[in-house]
């Protein structure tokens, strides 16, 4: 008994309660064999792909021995298994060249998260209330089989909804067989602070509907458009491995960057010039440019080809563009403007990037055509430090299995109000659609909905069945990195670690309920392994004698120049049919009763609440705020003493849609008519770090669309804020001050 | 200042030793209970982890260090004071000096506990002490708390020492008074002193000794205690003026602490005759003095921050001169200088509840003063990103008022055990009086006591 | 053996009984004297003799400021451990422990020298519970039988009484 | 003797705090919750420290990442009492664990409030402890904790090195932070190597210590922005 016991027993003999050992003890514990060699204390490395983002960064997982909690046979024991520990940018990957972001660091935590879902479940309370019974797999697939034969019998395929994560990728390839060879409409991708929208422009302007990427390390002067791209926006780490050697990486050529937008992000932080400009108007700013690039004769119109094609008015040199109108419909004086003009025209290569809040205005697509129109003006478009597009392999083609494309479906909430049969894929649309939509209401009354997710979250607590997937670690790990290398990559690497539970990797699932319904659907593959494995045989092999396939087990993917036949051509959509000129963004609600302009943005820890239920991000303080667990509303200094609202104050944020109340933030980072939150706070059942936590802007957001489009306009809500009361503690700040200096002397 | 006669001396200073009233008990029942509420937090405190207590990053230290800072303080007037009574001879000093240095012993005990209190492990806390292990390793001595370890312990020797040398030929008195259980435990404290001119003679250089060794230990103790805070490269923290200004700021503080326990001890053990209101007056003008002096020391520090104008200085100086520490740090002044001038300064107001207020004030300004060196300079270091704010928890609080329990507790046993006023440096004193006087005392025929309300 | 002694009102008096003692042949160190108080003032208060002590606090505090300075450096340098940049045995630092021992070892010595000089602890032959109420006892410890009487004679003061002790 | 030492630039970093949750990763650093992060008990080895700079409009947010120094003339060292916190001979500020008592005099005497202190027992639901990094001991309650460098890598790689008879090349060795930091603003190496990247880069015109007027001589340098 060493000293430390003997006052731990004085405690509580002096209650009187008897001290209860808790677990079993040490000699009791029953060690089963271990099923897999491991030499204990040496690292072994494998490769995976980090499935959190679009960017799909390659992994290198260091394992190494660890002793889990089995339960074998009805005992329970402890068997040594060899383990993830840590997870590690893949240095060889042409994407993130080795770092990593910090949501990829915390990818692990979806692996050994407590709340994970472990087995098949059942639901056995009302729909919603998130009371579920365990059950085997077999009658979980089987009650999927029974509802899809339903639908066949009925013919009623087409009233199939599937939603799921991203339409890219050799899992999307798989589901979207699946619903063509069934005859169900295209599956829902619904993300969103997805770029539907700058898709939608780059294929107009330049014929490829895909997200660019940024020769940044070359370019001498970015100007960025209310893009966060070196926080959460498009593919981060790559981009954030750009602007380190754009600024640092030449010797004596500094890159310079400019940032426009109406609140402060954590790209902003870094600009050399941050712009503040009214919302909405950062298309007008870029008209604004070109006009004056023009007119100086610093550029020719004609150069921007096609992309100029597309604004009204571009061949004539922009007249309506005039610097004065561009001031009074942005803000920003005309001599910032020839200052910002210059800047591009002198320090060459310039590229201008446009993502995030400016597309998602009423006039969002006009502002990324415009910028569209300034890259190419610029000569950016496929040139050094310039805008490319990662060549993109065409999966039909390398598989040599018949293209599926199954029709287009509807948006979110025609689909699931049309729905009979809801399947889900790694989607949470109930915490992410506009309240409007009515989602909830029109789950509801769906007679029968399944989900594959890890994790009980808004929209699987509605699920009748939930069959757990494995995490990316237990799993074929696959990507197919849209943007963020200049070179073609295909990510993929199979299963890093033993799966800890009894869950199944979704693709073998789906391709099982595929070969049992009274209708096979005889995909063209048994397994999802024979799919990679069909893709990687059409590339060339990366190292002499040896194939592709073996290659990408060993390094994480195959990346290089693709042949030719398996590149995705540039789809011949024609331009625009009619050249679009600048239209006002249009807001939901009257400027008088709702004075401020609501202003959600993907946070820097959650994306858009996908990722708040691991605890390293719920505590890793926020780059802006410091604040860790907790949800915030940004408000400009000067608007924050006008309102009478002091830092750390509850503030009342009320839309024409939704009110929702979280504590205030008083930042000089901020324009006076904008009010900021981040998004990914306020679930209501997320495991037991995110339940309850903070309050979600989406809540107050009007339903309104970006027009050519129907992504949703997220940023168009109009809101009224109030104080309700003095701090009530639930915002923790990680830093006590935010200024250096010591102000005034008395 | 009329001495009662040698015999009343006895029967009035043993009184509280002899008998015992229901007051006693009740009193050592609701301090004790105190205190073992203090000992049952701090058990818990050891048990679920140090997260109960209010301490956070980047503020490391609170109410403990204050604490025991305060304590060791309040420890200093008692030696200090009747070691320069003593060397300098000053007649007025016999009933004050056990007083003095009783406070001194139990403020000292006290303080050295927190020490182990505020370790996050104290059940490693023997590290502190250099023993030979087979791990070879052995306390760092370049370290300001090591040398707090080795201060206090000799300086708890020292006064422990130098409080018990004169109770032994006290304890051969109760001896001979004594009878039964009573005169056995005595007669073994006593340890068969006689009073030959031998042993007092003895006895009475050891005490020149002591008193002349005790002094620059007991200013060696307060100045390492600044070391703790003056050698850490802290804003505010880090200035040579630490020492003399703990060290001012102790005797202040125990002077004080003394005023408080000699007024309480007057009024209950009813000893009017011999705590006269000369003792509080002289120590009053004491009090006076050691204001200033800290005025002096507080006023020097802040004008050279102020000048200097660092700009992490100023950012603490600010904090304590008009942001959120200003109303705590103005109360500290009052206390601590407005008060004692105001009430010690005016010969009207210089009577024993004069006294009291101030030293009262005194205790809670030295207090505060410990906390607003402490608890700002940590909260706002050179980084603002790493600023703190730091509120005190349920445990600490109860520990910081059980300290006060702990030390009347202590008091009210120790005034049960010995004589409070040392009853042979008395009989001395009267001895040399009544040569001074031509005309014997007498017994003069004062009724022995009013009342019988003894303790 | 027999002890004889004798009690007197004041300092006065027992300096007499002590001058007739003398006068009878007893020397200083035979005469026991017992007093409440020390008396400063009358010549038999100064027959305790000199002390070494002074010197033997010096000594030890010579002896406390040796061990400090050894237990400093042999721990300091049997594993010296760079911390901050300090030397391995630095002097300021060490000075505080070394002050601090010093003065410890002068307390001790002193406390170790009073408890050994004054014979603290060792039981006497004569006593008397009066000595606390103010009397001073004067008187002789060991006599042979035939010298009681005569210093009985020699005590007889005025008003103390006389005793004899088995 | 090495001598180990990082090189911040303030140009490349864009405070995306990348390198906060790999140290959280790397060295089990275990997550405090909510209410105890509320009371200031969060513990981040490495933070990413931003400071706002004018008034809007023209505003500027400065980032700085601050993990621990790693002093020459370490204040936190001098004042332990039990010899927990030391510094190595290749230039880390050690801190032992089990030698800490807790009396957490350096976390004050620290300039930098680089040290966090543990105010209850590290804990981790199941099944996350399978995370749990094996060379990287855990700490009990009551102890300081703070940035070793990764002395784990450190250590690990040496012994490599020298059971493979060739010195380290610079930049093998790559705390967490290092490695995942996407703008490669954080650089690692041995000072006292000339031609190690670290060295270069604390040689630029740019370079500067942190709180250098305090006297520690840090072996981090920050190249500032321009």
């Amino acid at each position: 008994m060493d000293r430390r016991s003997f006052i731990r027993l004085t405690a509580i003999s002096g209650t009187g309660a008897a001290l209860a050992s808790c677990g079993t003890p040490e000699n009791e514990l029953i060690r089963f064999v271990p099923d897999e060699d491991i030499v204990p204390g040496q690292a072994v490395f494998k490769p995976s792909v980090c499935p959190l983002c679009s960017a799909g960064c390659g992994l290198t997982v260091r394992l190494m021995d660890a002793d889990a909690d089995v339960m074998r046979n009805g005992k329970s024991g402890v068997v040594r298994i060899l383990a993830a520990k840590k997870l590690e940018g893949n240095a060889a990957y042409p994407v993130n060249a080795g770092a990593l972001c910090a949501r990829g660091q915390a990818a692990i935590q979806t692996t050994y998260h407590p709340d994970r879902i472990t087995q098949p479940l059942k639901r056995s309370g009302q729909r919603g209330d998130g009371r579920y019974a365990a059950m085997s797999w077999d009658d979980a697939i089987g009650e999927v089989v029974k509802q899809l034969d339903a639908l066949e019998t009925a013919g009623k395929q087409k009233a199939l909804a599937f939603f799921s994560r991203s339409n890219r990728g050799h899992r999307s390839a798989l589901i979207a067989h699946f619903l063509a060879r069934f005859g169900a409409p295209a599956s829902i991708s619904y993300d969103i602070f997805g770029d539907e929208v700058l898709r939608r422009a780059n294929a107009i302007s330049f014929g490829r509907e895909q997200q660019p990427t940024f020769d940044l390390p070359n370019a001498r002067h970015v100007i960025s458009f209310g893009a966060d791209f070196l926080g959460t926006w498009n593919s981060p780490v790559s981009q954030g491995h750009g602007y380190g050697l754009m600024r640092q990486g030449r010797s004596g050529v500094r890159g310079t960057l400019a940032q426009v937008e109406a609140r402060m992000s954590q790209t902003g932080a870094n600009a050399d010039e941050w712009v503040p400009a009214k919302p909405g108007s950062e298309g007008v700013i870029a008209l604004g440019l070109a006009h004056l690039l023009m007119m100086e004769k610093l550029r020719t119109a004609a150069a921007a080809g096609r992309a100029g094609a597309a604004i009204d008015g571009w061949s004539a040199g922009l007249p309506d563009y005039a610097p004065e109108r561009v001031e009074s419909l942005s803000g920003v004086s005309t001599a910032r403007l020839t200052r910002l003009a210059h800047a591009l025209a002198e320090r060459t290569p310039s590229v201008a990037i446009v993502g995030g809040a400016p597309l998602a205005h009423t006039n969002g697509l006009v502002t990324a055509l415009a910028v569209n129109a300034l890259n190419a003006l610029l000569g950016s478009v496929e040139k050094p430090g310039g805008l490319f597009f990662t060549p993109q392999i065409n999966l039909a083609a390398a598989s040599k299995a018949p293209a599926a494309t199954p029709s287009p479906s509807e948006s979110l909430d025609k689909a699931a109000a049309a729905a009979q049969v809801v399947l889900i894929d790694g989607a949470n649309p109930l915490f992410t659609a506009a309240p409007e939509w009515k989602l909830r209401e029109a789950l509801q009354q769906v007679p029968f909905i399944a989900s594959f997710s890890t994790f009980l979250d808004e929209t699987t607590a509605m699920a009748d069945v939930i069959l757990p997937d494995h995490t990316f670690l237990e799993s074929f790990a696959e990507a197919l990195p849209e943007s963020g290398s200049l070179t073609a990559v295909v990510g993929a690497a199979p299963a890093a670690m033993k799966p800890l539970h009894d869950t199944r990797a979704t693709p073998d699932v789906l391709i099982e309920i595929s070969q049992k319904l009274a209708r096979p659907l005889n995909l063209p593959w048994m397994t999802f392994e024979e799919m990679l494995t069909a893709t990687f045989m059409a590339l060339p092999a990366m190292t002499e004698g040896s194939d592709a396939w073996t290659d990408a087990q060993e390094k994480g993917g195959w990346w290089g120049t693709l042949p030719a036949r398996l590149v995705t051509q540039a789809a011949a959509t024609p331009a625009a049919t009619k050249p679009i000129a600048y239209a006002e963004p249009g807001f939901d609600g009257d400027a008088t009763q709702y004075p401020l302009h609501f202003l959600p943005y993907s946070s820097s820890a959650f994306l858009d609440g996908s990722l708040a239920h691991l605890p390293w991000l719920q505590e890793m303080p926020d780059p802006i705020t410091s604040a860790m667990w907790s949800s915030w509303v940004e408000i400009n200094t000067a608007t924050a003493a006008k309102l009478g609202i002091a830092d750390g104050d509850v503030v009342e944020i009320a839309s024409s849609h939704g009110t929702l109340r979280a504590p205030a933030v008083v930042s000089p980072g901020i324009a006076p008519d904008v009010v900021a939150m981040p998004a990914g706070q306020g679930h209501r059942t997320f495991t037991r770090y995110a339940s309850g936590r903070g309050a979600n802007p989406i809540e107050v957001l009007a339903p309104a669309r970006v027009e050519g489009t129907d992504a949703l306009a997220w940023a168009a809500t109009r809101v009224k804020v109030t104080r309700v009361s003095g701090a009530d503690g639930s915002l923790i700040l990680f830093a006590g001050g935010s200024r250096e200096e010591v102000r005034g002397r008395g | 200042m009329s001495q009662p006669a040698h015999a009343r001396i006895n029967v009035d200073l043993l009184r509280p030793l002899l008998r015992t009233s229901w007051r006693f008990y009740f009193l050592v029942a609701a301090l004790g209970s105190i205190v073992l509420t203090a000992l049952v937090s701090w058990l818990s405190q050891a048990f679920f982890g140090f997260g109960v207590t209010g301490i956070r990053w980047p503020v490391y230290w609170g109410f403990y260090v204050t604490n025991f800072v305060f304590w060791i303080g309040i420890s200093h007037a008692g030696t200090l004071i009747s070691a320069i009574l003593r060397l300098v001879d000053a007649g007025w000093r016999r009933p004050v000096t056990r007083c003095a240095e009783v406070i001194t012993v139990f403020a000292l005990m006290i303080g050295a506990m927190f020490p182990i209190i505020h370790l996050g492990r104290p059940w490693l806390a023997f590290w502190l002490f250099p023993y030979p292990s087979e791990r070879l390793i052995w306390p760092n001595f370049r370290s300001p708390l090591v040398w707090d370890f080795f201060a206090i312990n000799t300086y708890l020797t020292g006064s422990v020492l130098f409080l018990v040398l004169p109770m032994i030929p006290d304890f051969a008195v109760v001896r001979d008074k004594a009878t039964g259980v009573r005169k056995t435990i005595y007669t073994y404290l006593a340890c068969g002193w006689r009073g030959t001119p031998r042993q007092w003679h003895r006895l009475e250089t050891a005490m020149q000794i002591m008193a002349i060794g005790i002094v620059p230990v007991a200013v060696s103790v307060h100045t390492i205690v600044s070391f703790d805070f003056s050698m850490a490269p802290v804003p505010m923290w880090q200035s040579t003026i630490f020492g003399p200004y703990f060290v001012v700021g102790a005797i202040f503080s125990g002077i004080a602490g003394l005023l408080i326990a000699m007024a309480v001890l007057r009024k209950v053990l009813h000893l009017q005759d011999y705590l006269h209101p000369v003792h509080f007056q002289n120590l009053g003008k004491l009090l006076l003095v050691m204001a200033l002096l800290w005025g002096y020391f507080v006023f020097n520090e802040r004008l050279v921050t102020y000048y200097g104008n660092g700009p992490s200085e100023m950012a603490v100086f600010w904090r304590t001169q008009r942001e959120s520490f200003a109303p705590l740090y103005w109360t500290m002044v009052i206390c601590n200088f407005v008060l004692p001038l105001v009430l010690m300064g005016i010969r009207y107001f210089r009577t024993i509840t004069g006294c009291v207020i101030a030293s009262l004030g005194v205790v809670v300004g030295m207090w505060l003063e410990r906390f607003l060196i402490i608890v700002p300079s940590l909260g706002h270091k050179y980084l603002p990103y790493s600023y703190g704010i730091y509120r005190p928890q349920p445990v600490e609080i109860i520990i910081a008022i059980a300290t006060f329990a702990a030390m009347m507790l202590l008091y009210v046993l120790f005034a049960k055990l010995v004589p409070i006023i040392s009853i042979w440096e008395l009989k001395a004193g009267r001895a040399s009086a009544s040569l001074a006087e031509a005309v014997g005392e007498g017994g003069d025929a004062r009724p022995v006591a009013r009342g019988e309300a003894n303790l | 053996m027999k002890a004889v002694y004798g009690l007197y009102e004041d300092g006065q008096a027992a300096q007499q009984a002590v001058n007739r003692l003398r006068a009878a042949g007893v020397n200083d160190r035979d005469i026991t004297v017992m007093s409440s108080q020390p008396m400063e003032d009358v010549e038999f208060g100064h027959m305790g003799g000199k002390t070494w002590m002074w010197w033997i606090a010096c000594g030890g505090g010579l002896l406390g400021m040796a061990t400090a300075f050894g237990l400093a450096w042999l721990t300091e340098t049997s594993w010296p451990i760079n911390v901050g940049g300090l030397p391995t045995f630095a002097w300021w630092p060490n000075l505080i422990i070394i002050f601090e021992l010093t003065m410890l070892g002068a307390i001790l010595a002193t406390v170790v020298t009073l408890v050994v000089s004054a014979r603290l602890g060792r039981s006497s032959t004569i006593y008397d519970p009066a000595v606390s109420d103010g009397l001073i006892l004067v008187g002789v410890e060991e006599t042979s039988d035939a010298r009681v009487r005569e210093l009985q004679d020699a005590l007889g003061a005025v008003r103390g009484e006389i005793k004899v002790v088995a | 003797m090495p001598k180990w030492g990082m090189a911040v630039d303030l140009d490349r970093c864009d405070g995306c705090g990348a390198c906060v949750t790999a140290c959280h990763a790397e060295n089990n650093i275990s997550t405090v919750g909510a209410d105890q992060a509320a009371r200031g008990r969060a513990k981040h080895w490495i933070r990413v420290e931003r400071y706002w700079e004018g008034e809007f409009p023209d505003v500027r947010l400065k980032f700085r990442p601050v993990m621990c120094q790693h002093c020459d003339n370490a204040p936190c060292e001098p004042v332990c009492p039990t010899y927990a916190s030391h510094h190595t001979p290749d230039g880390l500020n050690a801190q032992v664990y089990n030698r800490c008592i807790g009396t957490r005099y350096c976390a004050n005497a620290c300039p930098y409030n680089v040290r966090f202190f543990d105010f209850f027992n590290p804990s981790w639901d199941k099944p996350l402890h399978l995370q749990l990094n094996p060379d990287v001991s855990l700490r009990e309650v009551g102890v300081m904790e703070k940035c070793t460098f990764c002395v784990q890598r450190i250590k690990a790689t040496t012994i490599q090195a020298k059971s493979e008879d060739r010195p380290v090349k610079d930049g093998e060795i790559q705390p967490a932070c290092a490695q995942a930091c996407p703008s490669r603003a954080l650089v690692f190496g041995d000072l006292s190597d000339p031609e190690s990247e670290v060295s270069r880069l604390s040689r630029s015109p740019r370079g500067s210590k942190l709180l250098e007027d305090v006297g520690t001589k840090p072996s981090v340098t920050y190249l500032s922005k321009q």
